[in-house]
């Protein structure tokens, strides 16, 4: 049953080698189209029902939204807000989760080699058993998206389904979507059929509507279209620019080679100094004027 | 499952070699870690049955999906339910309900055996079906007996029993609710409803 | 379904999910399909992705079918019928309506008779004493040859139209605002998209629920949309229709197969003690057409009637006993569910049997609901899960609190399969018969329901042939052709529904053929007999299970003309139509109204197209018959006759209890014939206490009070919660999160407060009225956080037609807690 | 001084806590390393893994904080700045270069020294500070992701002073013979000592009570 060797790898946490990457495939995305959406919460479940997770019962702290934030078991969560436009009255309902960006923000901070991957298809998903649970993901995710379990301490998240997809099925939330709001498909397709629904929109007298696609994290495979797209915050606070922190980049970034070769030159500094300088070592004469020097303090008393 | 774990466990056999080099891993030198490998498709030899989810009236078709292939040795127990795609109506699509059936199938409260419950009792009793039923059958006949109208005051036939009534299940099968309309109606039963008028 | 059949002629949502996919317009008001239905929603996102269609949702709050909506308006609870008289108004002031079909396939041309009127809220025949109508004069003018008379210049002041407009004149767009709270501006743009749709090639659907049924005048609000979608011709067409949304899988099964009080299956009556004999039966159900040329299927009645003897008793039902008719029960009052919980409260019920069903949550006023079910003798429950119902007894804290010494009921729980382990059909919404299978076997002892009534019935008659007792002859002699008897199989029993011969027939043209062979199934109820030659459970479902097979096993998704229609999927009943009175979606001369969506058309020999069509097949569009072939006037009723209670056209009269008196008719303020109880009239509040409206309802999430017993749901709505305005909220300094007791004059339940800008307080006849939202799902078992019946709020008053209880309009206070009680 | 020409610098205790903190340090700089960069991951292996290294890596930065905490109560007093320590960094050339004689007199500790003890300190500081906000396991609630971040830049920051101050502290001890003794065994010959720390040599004849070292 064990697949030896995986080809689809673009990137590995913790990994300067190249990865096998060799095989082809096309890159998925999955469009969650807010115009659509019931905010039902099918999503919700099928993902606990397919990935085996059950999350705590809650309490009702006086909205809809529940499981009331992402958790180690629940990957997703509908977010409402109510907004005011004009004299209407305005539901946004956002289906949070992994964005699965195409530069990832944990992949980056992970230090543990091969705890998160990025599939070529652009999945990005952790590999629990290599997780160790120092929650780096969390600091340089610019989504706020993975939570570290209380049980084991270690990440989760979304997995956009890895393991249906790598089948050829589409991710549990998706085929559960009752209304479309949630379409899965390569990315080119997405993006094409987002078109589509912008015009609608657009006919509809959303003026503003707008594909969700952050350029900022290099785009990502989970993408929204949203019909108030001048104000991607209002959802519940999407982010507008989203980008890895640059204390993450400075921290994960070429601050790590830096250092590290200038630990290294120290080292050699010090190796150089030594086979060129010598040992600054102590001669019998400098013991002599020591013993003067007792000498001539104590009077001879010792 | 098994199997696959083994051969990661090979992957991380870097073993004492690595704990051996030092300055030569900072030059470049990468161990081998486990490569990616997504969790195995959980559906592979389920057994496929096809169902109508239970709840609204949209009736969704459902596909269940159970551990084992019916062999006699072996006792099915369905572990996932999603979306029948060839369904028209829902097309593979579910609502939460739908969604989340597999934990009614599974709810730690459904029942398993028949009970009972005393006059003035504060707890169930656990009983035998041959008990409940033969309870049930007595009190209903007795109260038929007594209790049946077979002419109304004006004198007319009119066979009807009214001190015994019944609910009917509006998600139980077509063929529950015929036959038990036939053993209803058979008894002149006429206080009987289902859940239409709520 | 009670205002459909009066209408159109059967009780049954008229098109199908599929279909709603070809609509211009859709109009969600009286429901809330996206969080009740979602998945049959998906047709709504697919109309407004595809076919440009735009979605109307009118309701007291900002629903996730709002979410989603191109426009949406609140309006008053239990205000329907001002703002559907509204739009039927301006449909007519402005002449928005669809003038071909109006006049051939409605009865707005037909003359009423002298003597009819309404005035002061009351119509013609009211009976102060009675408190009832005498309905006499609710009717048509007849000809000489019994025939209706019309006039199709419409102009006769005593024709239907002229009476409709003239009834709904008073409903002023200023008078909708005043009644219904909806900004005039806001209603009017709702009523001209409607009118857009009076256009032939232009349909809207009608999508609703309990929204408009569960109220003391459901019956009407549903007729008045009715009457809307007729002026607009959008019944019988693609994308159009009323599409009843049932709430439970098999909530169309169970009324299709009579399981109520007075029906048989397939929409007969149980006799009344008046009938006396079948011939007095029989004669009263001649359903002789009323206008030339008509079908007036009902003309079959005694055929669907003596096939269902026949399948009840077999060869015990003979033409010598009137095929068994006297061992029919006869109904002196309807027995529905709450005159049977008025019974138990009155100690007149001894045993209850609740299959399936869970009452304690389900009917209105739960005290007196505990307090009746402490008076039966036995209680038996039949289910798959732990229900409230079943555990009455117990003592559960602030949410049941009740003493167990005290309550003398035995009480049986009985485990039943669920769906997954069993196989049989479920009738849905579109009316398709779907059978499913079997995936597992059920945990422990569990038992299929079928196993469980049958093995009830075989001890009883055991019982009746051993010691004998009252009136055995039924019990000993019911039709019970089972392999096994104490196990029936669901396809014994699904080839009983679809019928099968009793006796060979023989070809009348060539007797040596047989035109019906003893022992096969039968193709359709085409082929019943009232001689005793046919059995047929339930004749609407003939064609089910025929030698062909178990039709309703069919998964062919083929859908050639791209209808949504998938015919070949399933089977559908009526003779596997699935739009019905599709007639309709065509021209007299029988070319489709909008030759984009067609559904069947005449093609100058015989009707055909990529539905059944739901008329003679042969019936020349020159002959004149009316699409509503079920009416004996062919046509469907803009005007009902006496086949309502209310009156033959849909009036606003306000909720039981009422923020305000009824604006139109003050004196009469409530539906005078509104289903209550003289013991109850003590527990209805007034504004004076309890000055909010109060709506119960769904939320998504959860399935009645079934989901909560699975941990999924328990984790997406873990907690009872009641939902409050920010006006309201701001009043009361409430805010998000807070315990709040909503207090009725019934009882008190506490729940979490959720403070959203969507519930908003409405100018309603000069004054604020607040709606406070209350979702039901929360009870003392199961895996969510303990709640409170809702309907411990409730007002136990029903409908007048169908008693369907008025859970959508009643009043509450409401109050900030520090902390819950418990 | 003693008979056998040797000067006593540090006592047992002092050496004691010395190693003691020494081995944090080492094993804090392995395990860190081994998260401070993918080619040093295999590192975890001498911890039982990764997800134990980073069970451990704060833990032992506990001992090393209370460990730290020992020494410098034991030897802050030492580490003042003086005149002449600004003189002898101002000739570090000649340090470097072996030529020592050109330096001014040196007391217990010059200026070198002071130096790696204060940066050390200051390293170990913020070490533990931004250690605790990545603590995840027990203060992931207190801090919010941005802190975090910070934390993150600092504690690699701090981890390559760190390194810097060990290679030299190190490379000090193997550069300058005759100084590893006093760790080791808690003296110096009194040539060491007259030759490097002069003054501090000067003040040890004057008053032999102390010779046992701090």
């Amino acid at each position: 049953m064990s697949t030896l060797q995986s080809l689809d790898i673009k990137r590995r946490s913790a990994t300067t080698a190249p990865s096998p990457s060799v095989r082809e495939s096309a890159e998925v995305a999955k469009l969650i189209d807010i115009s659509k959406c019931i905010g039902c919460k099918a999503c919700q479940a099928a993902c606990m029902e397919w990935n085996d997770l059950r999350d705590e019962v809650g309490h009702n702290v006086g909205v809809y939204d529940n499981p009331a934030d992402l958790t180690p078991a629940s990957w997703t969560v509908m977010r409402f807000n109510e907004i005011e436009v004009g004299e209407n009255l305005a539901w946004l309902i956002r289906k949070d989760g992994c964005m699965h960006c195409s530069e990832p923000g944990c992949l980056k901070a992970c230090p543990s080699p091969g705890a998160i991957v990025q599939y070529a298809n652009g999945i990005v998903d952790f590999i629990s058993e290599n997780c160790i649970g120092c929650g780096y993901c969390v600091k340089g995710c610019p989504f706020n998206i993975p939570r570290i379990s209380a049980r084991d301490q270690k990440a989760y998240k979304c997995s956009l389904c890895s393991d249906r997809v790598a089948v050829g099925q589409i991710p549990a939330c998706a085929k559960a979507c009752p209304t479309q709001a949630i379409y899965f498909g390569t990315k080119t397709d997405m993006k094409n059929h987002a078109d589509g629904r912008l015009q609608d929109l657009k006919s509809r007298g959303y003026q503003t509507a707008a594909l969700y696609d952050p350029p900022g994290v290099g785009g990502t495979h989970v993408m929204y279209v949203l019909p108030y797209g001048d104000r991607p915050t209002d959802y519940s606070g999407l982010p507008a620019n989203p980008r890895i922190s640059p204390l993450v980049e400075l921290w994960k970034g070429m601050a790590k080679p830096v250092a590290l070769a200038g630990i290294g030159l120290a080292a050699l500094l010090g190796f150089f100094h030594y086979v060129t300088k010598g040992p600054n070592e102590v001669e019998e004469e400098d013991e002599e004027k020591a013993r003067a020097m007792a000498d001539r303090e104590n009077g001879g008393r010792s | 499952m098994g199997a696959m774990s083994v051969s990661r466990r090979q992957f991380f056999r870097y073993s004492g070699a690595a704990l051996g080099a030092s300055s030569l891993t900072a030059l470049g030198f990468s161990p081998t870690p486990a490569l990616a490998q997504v969790r195995p498709f959980k559906l592979a030899r389920t057994t496929e049955t096809r169902n109508t989810c239970p709840y609204c009236s949209v009736s969704c078709g459902v596909l269940m999906y159970s551990t084992g292939d019916r062999a006699k040795n072996s006792r099915s127990s369905i572990i996932h339910i999603e979306g029948d795609p060839d369904h028209p109506v829902n097309r593979g699509t579910l609502c939460p309900k739908g969604a989340a059936l597999l934990d009614f199938v599974h709810a730690p409260t459904r029942l398993t055996y028949p009970e009972y419950r005393a006059p003035g009792a504060k707890e169930w009793k656990r009983v035998s079906w041959d008990f409940a039923l033969d309870r049930i059958a007595r009190l209903m006949k007795d109260d038929r007996d007594k209790n049946f109208i077979a002419k109304n005051q004006a004198g007319q036939t009119v066979n009807r029993w009214t001190s015994t009534g019944m609910l009917a299940a509006s998600a139980s099968s077509n063929e529950t609710a015929f036959l038990t309309y036939k053993v209803v109606r058979s008894m002149g039963m006429i206080v009987f409803d289902n859940q239409a008028r709520v | 379904m009670a205002s459909l059949a009066p209408t159109f002629g059967r009780g049954a949502m008229t098109n199908t999910w599929g279909d709603i996919k070809n609509t211009n317009l859709v109009v969600i008001m009286g429901g809330n399909a996206a969080e009740a239905h979602p998945c049959g929603f998906k047709w709504v996102t697919e109309a407004k992705a595809h076919n440009a269609a735009k979605l109307l949702v009118i309701d007291p709050r900002f629903t996730r079918s709002a979410a989603v909506a191109d426009l949406y308006m609140p309006i008053r609870p239990g205000t329907d019928i001002a703002f559907l008289g509204g739009v039927i108004k301006y449909l007519l002031d402005n002449d928005k309506i669809q003038k071909e079909y109006v006049l051939n396939y409605t009865n707005a041309a037909y003359i009423v008779k002298q003597g009819y009127g309404f005035q002061e809220g009351l119509f013609s025949g009211w009976n102060e004493e009675r408190k009832d109508y005498d309905r006499s004069s609710w009717d048509y003018e007849l000809d000489e040859q019994g025939y209706v008379k019309i006039d199709n210049t419409l102009t006769d002041p005593r024709c239907v139209y002229q009476l409709m407009k003239q009834h709904y004149s008073r409903y002023t767009p200023e008078m909708v605002e005043r009644i219904c709270g909806t900004p005039k501006d806001k209603f009017l743009m709702a009523a001209q998209w409607m009118a857009e749709t009076s256009a032939p090639d232009k349909a809207m659907t009608s999508m609703y629920a309990l929204g408009w049924t569960q109220h003391s005048k459901g019956s009407q609000n549903i007729r008045a949309m009715a009457m809307v979608q007729l002026l607009l011709g959008n019944i019988g067409v693609a994308g159009g229709g009323m599409n009843a949304l049932r709430g439970h899988s098999n909530i169309q099964g169970l009324t299709d197969l009579g399981l109520m009080s007075n029906l048989l299956p397939g929409y007969l009556n149980l006799p009344v003690d008046a009938e006396v004999d079948y011939a007095t039966y029989i004669g009263r159900r001649n359903f002789k057409p009323m206008r030339p040329g008509q079908l007036s299927y009902w003309q079959n009645y005694s055929k669907f009637f003596v096939s269902f003897q026949k399948a009840m008793y077999g060869k015990a039902a003979t033409k010598d006993n009137e095929f068994a008719y006297q061992w029919l029960p006869k109904l002196d009052v309807v027995y529905d569910v709450l005159r049977a919980f008025e019974l138990m409260h009155q100690g007149k019920l001894n045993g209850y049997i609740c299959q399936g069903f869970n009452p304690l949550m389900s009917f209105p006023n739960k005290a007196k609901l505990t307090a009746a079910l402490s008076k039966l003798k036995f209680l038996v429950t039949i289910d798959p899960l732990s229900t409230e119902t079943s555990e009455f007894w117990q003592n559960h804290g602030r949410y049941n609190d009740v003493k167990p010494e005290d309550i003398q009921t035995e009480v049986f729980r009985l485990p039943s399969t669920c769906f997954a382990e069993e196989e049989g059909s479920l009738t849905n919404s579109g009316r398709w018969l779907q059978w499913h299978w079997k995936g597992a076997d059920a945990p422990g002892e569990a038992r299929e329901d079928i196993r469980i009534m049958a093995d009830i019935y075989r001890r009883i008659r055991g019982l009746y042939a051993k010691e004998g007792g009252t009136f055995a002859d039924p019990v000993l002699n019911l039709h019970w052709p089972y392999r096994l008897p104490d196990e029936p199989t669901a396809e014994e029993i699904a080839r009983e529904t679809n019928g099968y011969v009793v006796e060979s027939v023989p070809d009348p043209n060539d007797p040596s053929k047989m035109l019906l062979t003893a022992g096969l199934q039968l193709d359709g109820f085409a082929q019943l007999r009232d001689d005793g030659s046919t059995a047929c459970g339930c004749w609407i479902y003939s064609g089910s299970f025929t030698e062909r097979g178990n039709m309703m096993a069919r998964r062919d998704t083929a859908d050639p003309y791209d209808t949504g229609l998938a015919p070949n999927w399933a089977w559908c009943w009526p003779a596997n139509r699935r739009v019905l009175y599709n007639r309709a979606s065509c021209d007299a001369q029988g070319q489709p109204f909008n030759p984009k969506h067609r559904l069947v058309w005449w093609n100058g020999s015989r009707w055909t197209g990529p539905d059944v069509p739901d008329f003679v097949v042969t019936s020349k569009p020159s002959d004149g018959m009316g699409p509503f072939i079920m009416n004996a006037e062919g046509t469907a009723r803009l005007f009902t006759r006496g086949m309502l209670r209310e009156g033959p056209f849909p009036e606003h009269y306000e909720a039981m209890e009422a923020p305000i008196a009824n604006p139109l008719h003050p004196k009469v303020s409530a539906n005078p014939v509104a289903r209550v109880f003289p013991g109850d009239r003590a527990t209805f509040g007034t504004a004076a206490d309890f000055p909010y409206v109060a709506t119960t309802y769904r939320l998504t999430e959860h399935f009645h009070y079934w989901s909560k017993h699975t941990k999924i749901n328990a984790i997406l709505q873990p907690q009872q919660f009641v939902e409050i305005g920010e006006a309201l909220a701001r009043e009361k300094g409430i805010k998000a999160g807070d315990w709040v007791r909503v207090r009725s004059k019934r009882g008190d339940i506490e729940a979490v407060a959720v403070v959203t800008k969507r519930i908003k307080a409405l100018q309603v006849d000069g004054r604020t009225v607040h709606t406070v939202g209350l979702p039901i799902h929360w009870g003392f078992v199961g895996q969510t956080r303990k709640g409170y019946a809702t309907n411990t709020l409730t007002p136990f008053v029903g409908d007048a037609n169908i008693e369907t209880p008025e859970f959508k309009a009643f009043l509450v206070n409401v109050e900030r807690l520090s902390a819950p009680s418990v | 001084m003693k008979g056998g020409g040797t000067v006593g610098r540090y006592t047992a205790g002092s050496r004691a806590n010395h190693w003691l903190t020494a081995i944090c340090l080492i094993l804090l700089a392995l395990s860190g390393m081994a998260f401070f960069h993918p080619s040093l991951f295999f590192l975890t292996d001498l911890f039982g893994g990764g997800v134990w290294t980073r069970i451990i890596h704060p833990w032992i930065g506990v001992v090393l904080m209370l460990s730290f905490l020992g020494l410098f109560l034991r030897f802050w007093h030492h580490n003042l700045w003086r005149r002449e320590d600004s003189r002898w960094m101002a000739s570090i050339n000649d340090v470097i270069n072996n030529r020592e004689e050109r330096l001014p007199e040196v007391g217990r500790y010059n200026a070198g020294q002071k130096l790696v003890f204060w940066l050390m300190s200051l390293a170990v500081l913020l070490m533990f500070v931004s250690g605790l906000v990545l603590w995840d396991e027990y203060f992931a609630a207190y801090f919010t992701v941005d802190q975090k971040r910070l934390a993150g830049v600092l504690h690699a920051a701090g981890a390559v002073l760190f390194c810097f101050i060990l290679i030299v502290h190190v490379y000090a001890a193997f550069w300058v013979k005759g100084t590893l003794r006093a760790m080791t065994r808690g003296s110096v010959t009194g040539g060491w000592a007259w030759k490097h720390h002069r003054k501090w040599l000067r003040e040890e004849i004057r008053t032999p009570a102390k010779g046992t070292g701090d």
